[in-house]
């Protein structure tokens, strides 16, 4: 027997295939597709403190082997999210993980501590790297002292897995991932979207409402590899890789670079079946390289 | 309604004019139950620069030959990419997605299509006329090569045409038709599909007589069932998916669409 | 009639289509299949003051479109250039620019200086983002003192337009070029490579003998477009948008976000005629568009 | 030798065996002169993970058709999709690239392929033979299903065989062959394409008796002409590039290729 299961921290996971936020809805939009509970475990949509219309539209545009999104946190807010969307997802048996988002550390926090009495959610993961909302959100994530702030606030309020979403917008994401650690993260997850632009040369306006948005898919996958590569070696804590991850081989290749996890987001788009052949083709690489536990790959990259 | 995500194989390509084929594509599983007005994400397959899913309505659906129709309007790589797909090609398909025209019965419908806004309009047609409607169907384009499959339209409804530069049936946009110049327009329900001017304009009109005005409209999506936000349309709930909580809406719902209406806005094709 | 001329400084490019350093050779490589002269301008390989071999193969991996590569400055160094290669492209009549790299300043300032004394050569393109070399290169680019030291101590040698290439692995590219042009820069050019990683899943090794190297292509396009973007806002001498132009649609789009002219890098490789194509096609647009110069499109974009 | 970027129209793909394709192109214009040992960049179209082009050897070149001949092995996204190309289908190839084997004359020679390595010695031998050389060719593969074309190659060579299963012709490495074991070698030249390691292994035995081994080196290479300084390989001389200055090799000129020698490593099929 092939042993799938990965410790993020105290988050013991069947597998190491997550869900990225943004990209999996609330989960039931892929009910249809899927066993949801068959993935490792699921990172919701961003909820922040006060109701979000986010952007307005056009919110997307596709760009060679990715897309840009300028989505800008829309969600009801926490109390909406405590109400009528955590019953909901009481259904899946799977770890369940919130994706905490905001523009002031108090609103974090707010959302922080109102997660941290859901019994159902696992885990936070604390976007401080969303490059498409004004204030607050990717600017928390691209300066060690703010990372610091945010991070420590949130630690105080929450006692469960703590997840830091690291920003590749910056010059050495080695620093901002030791400072979140020192702030008491539990562990990194890496990367969000990158900062990009997309112009429509006919009408010679930007594509994107908000001009700039959120570069992702498997365009990103060298830059979001190479991070966690770094990053990994620089931390103790438990790295968790996302981006541009489509196929198992790519799921491997962060394994390999050090994530003791990974999560998937644009692909579910393209196929909402992704992520279980990802699981099953890990579990193929595996059996094929007479490899017992999935664990013995994170990390082993022969250099 | 359950979605799936089922493989078909092309059966026929009909090339309808410079720019539109029509595909009849072939499940390899038993057809879903589908309503018309929802839509297709289909895979391009080959295409470099299309990594996501392409949005289409279903056109026709023939139960009977396990098919369905999308009529498709060449305007980027992803469409020509489709256009030029041969009889055995393969395409995987996620369907049915989104809400669907409302059915009605026994009522007096005016169904107006601009340029490859017919498309949903067929399967929509078919229904309303099974369920005992009187069908009118006011197809507009630019010139007669822009207006589309109006025979086959006539099949379940009396077809109207309009062309903006009178090629064919009356001059100008569709909003100019004599149809809408009756004093009190006889129908129970208006649907509409096309660019949004010419949707905001017959919505109008519409509205205007009191009469319900149900439009299908288009976004950039990237998932098509409600998981990325990305194709958000404004309405006065705030912002809403059109991938699930459209394509088709009430135009009363939307924001913005009774006030800056832009009436008789051209038909691009 | 048309007219494709733009300004670069004191440059006058009888259109704004360059070649981007590392990406065309010395420019004959191209000879059997443009005429070279019907460019802008050609931005030649990289010279060092040193002879140096680069880095070990493998140099290349291949990404979803896009490459990464880890060439390493390989060149035969300032001398050599000046004895054999200088001489070679005097047959070319357009613009000559040289590409500067090293990994000390004062390494920069000697193959400047020595570039200065070249009349064939009317300027030079100092990278200070070389990714692909353990010492300098990318350093120099991503910490607004050393990115100004260099430039400084160049700038005192060398007349003519100065041309300050930039790294995009950077928080804030704004501050480094309005760094780069306090310290004298004529123009910026932007971006080098995105700093990369590509792993062989099958192998468990990286691909590159370098582990990580510089990413190019389509897929980094719409990060290039918006660093062009927020610094053609931010600086008052010109900018030259560079990464992933593969077609006149692309070159457009740079020069609405802001470029005075661009450079076509990888796309060389896919098509050695990509460059002659993307001037076609750019005087196609103009025509189409009614418009008489191209000058009238660099920072068009309507927002 | 100029080069040139070409659009070839497929005429025929025969499958040889398994993961092995052999495709006729018709060039739309006069092919250019090219020589053996040369390679063409190929552009494949609709493949989304091959931006660049694939070097692929030129396998026979036929001037009164006006086509050449490559011989594919499918190992990736690219090839494979080269392999599915149909008759009429279109290609964009640049050649001919490379420096090419120097032309021999009236020697005895040994031709030596292992695996897709046989590639660029079809148009070799026939050349060789040609020049009025006497040709014998090894084909080494891992069992008789990977021993393409010894028919068609034995038009010109003396044709041996060895597979490492024994399946067909001798068991063994290439370099276990019997043709290796006579005291003095018979060959003013043994000209070799394969594997590194199998490379290293012949060269090893060719320089041991002073027979002089010219090679064919694989590199991953991004342009093809020089342009990149990707495709380097350590040489005697420092980095010099696989597409420009090989992909022919004296074995003398390679760093480490005399030293490091792994006699008999396995052929890949
Ligand atoms: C619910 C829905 C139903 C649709 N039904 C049909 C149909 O039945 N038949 C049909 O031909 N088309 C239909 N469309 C439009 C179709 O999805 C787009 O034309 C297609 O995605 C363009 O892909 P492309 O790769 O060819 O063009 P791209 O290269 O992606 O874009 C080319 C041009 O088309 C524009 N464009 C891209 N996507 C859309 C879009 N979704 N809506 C409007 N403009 C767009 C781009 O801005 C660009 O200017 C529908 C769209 C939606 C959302
Ligand atoms: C000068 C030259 C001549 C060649 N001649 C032939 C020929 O006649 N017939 C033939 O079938 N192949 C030939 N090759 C190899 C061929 O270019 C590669 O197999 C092809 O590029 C792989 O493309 P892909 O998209 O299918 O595989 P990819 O998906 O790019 O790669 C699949 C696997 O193949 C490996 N690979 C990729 N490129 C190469 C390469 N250049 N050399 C070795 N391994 C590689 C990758 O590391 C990977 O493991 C030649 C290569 C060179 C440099
Ligand atoms: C449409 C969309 C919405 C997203 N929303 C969020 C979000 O709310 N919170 C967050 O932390 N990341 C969000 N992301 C970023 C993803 O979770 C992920 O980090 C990124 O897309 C890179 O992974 P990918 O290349 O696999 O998509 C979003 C991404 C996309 C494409
Ligand atoms: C193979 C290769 C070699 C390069 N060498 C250099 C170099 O010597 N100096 C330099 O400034 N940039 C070098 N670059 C970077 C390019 O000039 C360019 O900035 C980058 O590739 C982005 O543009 P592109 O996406 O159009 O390729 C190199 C790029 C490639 C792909
Ligand atoms: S397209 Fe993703 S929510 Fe509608
Ligand atoms: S492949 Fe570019 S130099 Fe050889």
């Amino acid at each position: 027997m092939t042993d799938l299961s990965v410790n993020v921290h105290k988050l013991n996971l069947k597998n190491p295939v997550l869900t990225a936020s943004g990209t999996f809805g609330y989960g039931e939009e892929f009910d249809d597709f899927i066993d949801v509970n068959a993935l490792g475990g699921i990172i919701v949509k961003a909820t922040t403190s006060k109701h979000r219309e986010g952007n307005p539209y056009p919110r997307m545009a596709e760009t060679p082997m990715g897309m840009l999104n300028a989505v800008g946190l829309q969600n009801k807010g926490i109390d909406y999210f405590v109400d009528k969307i955590y019953p909901k997802l009481l259904k899946y048996s799977n770890c369940i993980i919130a994706n905490v988002s905001d523009s002031t550390v108090e609103g974090y926090v707010e959302v922080a501590e109102k997660m941290n009495r859901l019994d159902h959610i696992s885990a936070i993961e604390l976007n401080i790297s969303c490059p498409n909302v004004k204030e607050g959100g990717m600017a928390f994530g691209t300066s060690c002292p703010s990372a610091i702030a945010v991070t420590r606030a949130v630690r105080e309020v929450y006692d469960k897995t703590l997840i830091v979403k690291l920003s590749p917008n910056v010059t050495s994401i080695i620093e901002i991932a030791q400072a979140v650690e020192a702030a008491g993260a539990d562990a990194v997850s890496l990367i969000n979207t990158l900062l990009g632009m997309a112009i429509d040369a006919e009408k010679r306006k930007p594509v994107l409402s908000t001009i700039t948005g959120g570069l992702s898919g498997p365009a990103i996958k060298p830059v979001a590899l190479r991070m966690v590569w770094q990053v990994a070696k620089a931390v103790k804590i438990p790295v968790i890789g996302i981006g541009g991850i489509t196929t198992a081989t790519d799921a491997i290749e962060f394994l390999l670079a050090g994530a003791s996890a990974i999560q998937v987001g644009t692909a579910n788009f393209v196929d909402p079946q992704a992520t279980v052949k990802i699981i099953s083709g890990i579990e193929d690489y595996l059996q094929r390289h007479g490899i017992s536990d999935v664990k013995q790959l994170i990390g082993g990259l022969i250099v | 309604m359950k979605k799936y995500i089922l493989n078909f194989k092309i059966i026929t390509n009909q090339a309808l004019n410079y720019n539109h084929n029509l595909l009849e594509l072939k499940c390899d599983e038993p057809l879903p139950e589908m309503i018309p007005g929802q839509f297709a994400e289909v895979r391009v397959d080959g295409s470099v620069n299309t990594y996501l899913r392409r949005p289409f309505s279903i056109h026709r659906v023939d139960y009977a030959k396990n098919t369905i129709h999308l009529l498709i309007k060449s305007v980027g790589e992803g469409t020509r990419n489709l256009a030029v797909l041969r009889s055995g090609d393969k395409v995987n398909i996620m369907l049915p997605l989104g809400n669907g025209f409302p059915a009605e019965e026994n009522g007096k419908v005016l169904l107006v299509g601009g340029g490859c806004g017919i498309a949903p309009l067929w399967f929509l047609g078919e229904n309303l006329k099974k369920n005992g409607n009187d069908v009118t169907m006011l197809i507009g384009g630019r010139s007669s090569k822009d207006v589309l499959l109006s025979e086959e339209y006539s099949e379940f409804a009396k077809v109207l045409i309009s062309t903006e530069d009178g090629s064919l049936g009356e001059t100008g946009m569709v909003t100019a038709h004599s149809v809408f110049k009756q004093e009190n327009l006889p129908f129970t329900t208006i649907y509409c599909c096309g660019p949004d001017g010419m949707m905001k304009a017959v919505s109008h009109i519409a509205e205007k007589q009191g009469i319900p005005c149900l439009v299908s409209l288009e976004n950039t999506m990237a998932c098509g069932i409600g998981a990325c936000l990305c194709c958000v349309v404004d309405t006065k709930l705030g912002h809403r998916c059109v991938c699930t909580d459209g394509p088709v809406f009430n135009s009363k719902e939307l924001k913005g669409w009774s006030a800056e209406t832009e009436v008789g806005c051209s038909i691009e094709n």
